[in-house]
């Protein structure tokens, strides 16, 4: 799958995408275990609730399931207009 | 019709393309958004926008789905850029098109209120000696 | 800014006139109303436009002034043609010109609603076969 | 005095303005009687209360004193925007 990071926090992650493939991540809660113990200093960030989840360019809550070609974003709120 | 763009646009030109299609257009809302020289008491120099562009459109297609449900529309524009942008540069354009008043200016608003709320876009604002990441209120 | 001409107007001009004499804008919001093909499920040919133009000005500069004490603005805008308009045809632009969003919404749709009321301009609307002088329904 | 007329009073009086000069206007309520009867037609406009007086630019509703450089315009409901 493809992971897509954004804004400060593609400054973070030091990097703007990813490919990850593991047969252990399989919703979007394994997903955010993987990333925290890869990026620690999202830690602080996913406590504070402020960062916003997006599976194939929809805006996810919930824990979904995840598939291989899907394309998850991590990103801080969000300010255009 | 929705753009993602970084070039500027000409207002009169992109709201007259849409208008000379149907003649019963009777009312146009826009909404133009500029880089202020100015934010929180501070001096902005300019200000890189950064987008989600697939997920950008996703999401404003369905900010004018909903907003023509709501309202009685003749036809909807979403222009934003992104990239690098100067004070006084336009940042956004959201026009209105319908045949009375009402529609075009509460659509407007509407979809500007969204646009705000979901479209995934980030502004990073360069201040004489640092830059910052903002977020919307509402 | 008040013009009352019988020449059309070109909104990206007339904004970004006054636009670049404030980089402290960061919003505006503007209404521009066109001639439609159908009124009251009648086909409109043409209108011709009649304005009392002294008075005009002065009850738009009280409007304008009103809208100041209202909200927070750092200009405004408003051309109304007159004489004869054809179908698609601008008729007015009004638009407010603010540091923030809610201020130029507001303000747009409060001077376009008091220029329907007490502007003193008045639509002769031409139909194929006779016409008819309008009146604003508010 | 200039009285001015517009849209459809103005196809009424057949006359887009006009001067007046009598000793019997003194305000706006002698000014209608004298319009009444210089104009007869306008008697069922002026019952319907949908005529709007303005004196030098701004809207009248009670009886105002008029004098002789004063501008009044009679008009119907307006229609601009």
């Amino acid at each position: 799958m493809k992971i897509k990071y954004f804004a400060w926090i593609r400054e973070l992650t030091k990097n703007d995408e990813e490919y990850i493939d593991s047969n252990e991540i399989q919703n979007l809660n394994n997903l955010k275990v993987f990333l925290l113990t890869k990026y620690p200093n999202l830690q602080k960030h996913f406590d504070q609730e402020i960062l916003r989840f997006a599976v194939n360019q929809e805006y996810v809550v919930e824990n979904v399931n995840l598939k291989k070609d899907d394309e998850i974003a991590l990103f801080p709120p969000v300010s255009g207009g | 019709m929705i753009k993602i763009q970084k070039e500027d646009f000409n207002v009169e030109k992109e709201i007259s393309s849409i208008k000379k299609l149907y003649s019963s257009i009777g009312a146009v809302t826009s909404f133009t958004g500029y880089v202020r020289d100015n934010n929180n008491n501070t001096n902005v120099q300019s200000i890189n926008l950064e987008v989600y562009e697939e997920m950008a459109y996703q999401q404003l297609e369905k900010i004018i789905k909903k907003a023509n449900i709501k309202w009685s529309l003749i036809d909807t524009l979403i222009i934003h850029r992104y990239g690098n942008l100067k004070v006084s540069d336009k940042i956004v354009l959201v026009a209105s098109f319908s045949s009375h008043r009402k529609d075009s200016f509460e659509s407007c608003n509407f979809i500007m209120d969204y646009l705000k709320k979901d479209a995934p876009f980030w502004k990073n604002e360069f201040y004489d000696k640092k830059n910052e990441w903002l977020i919307n209120t509402i």
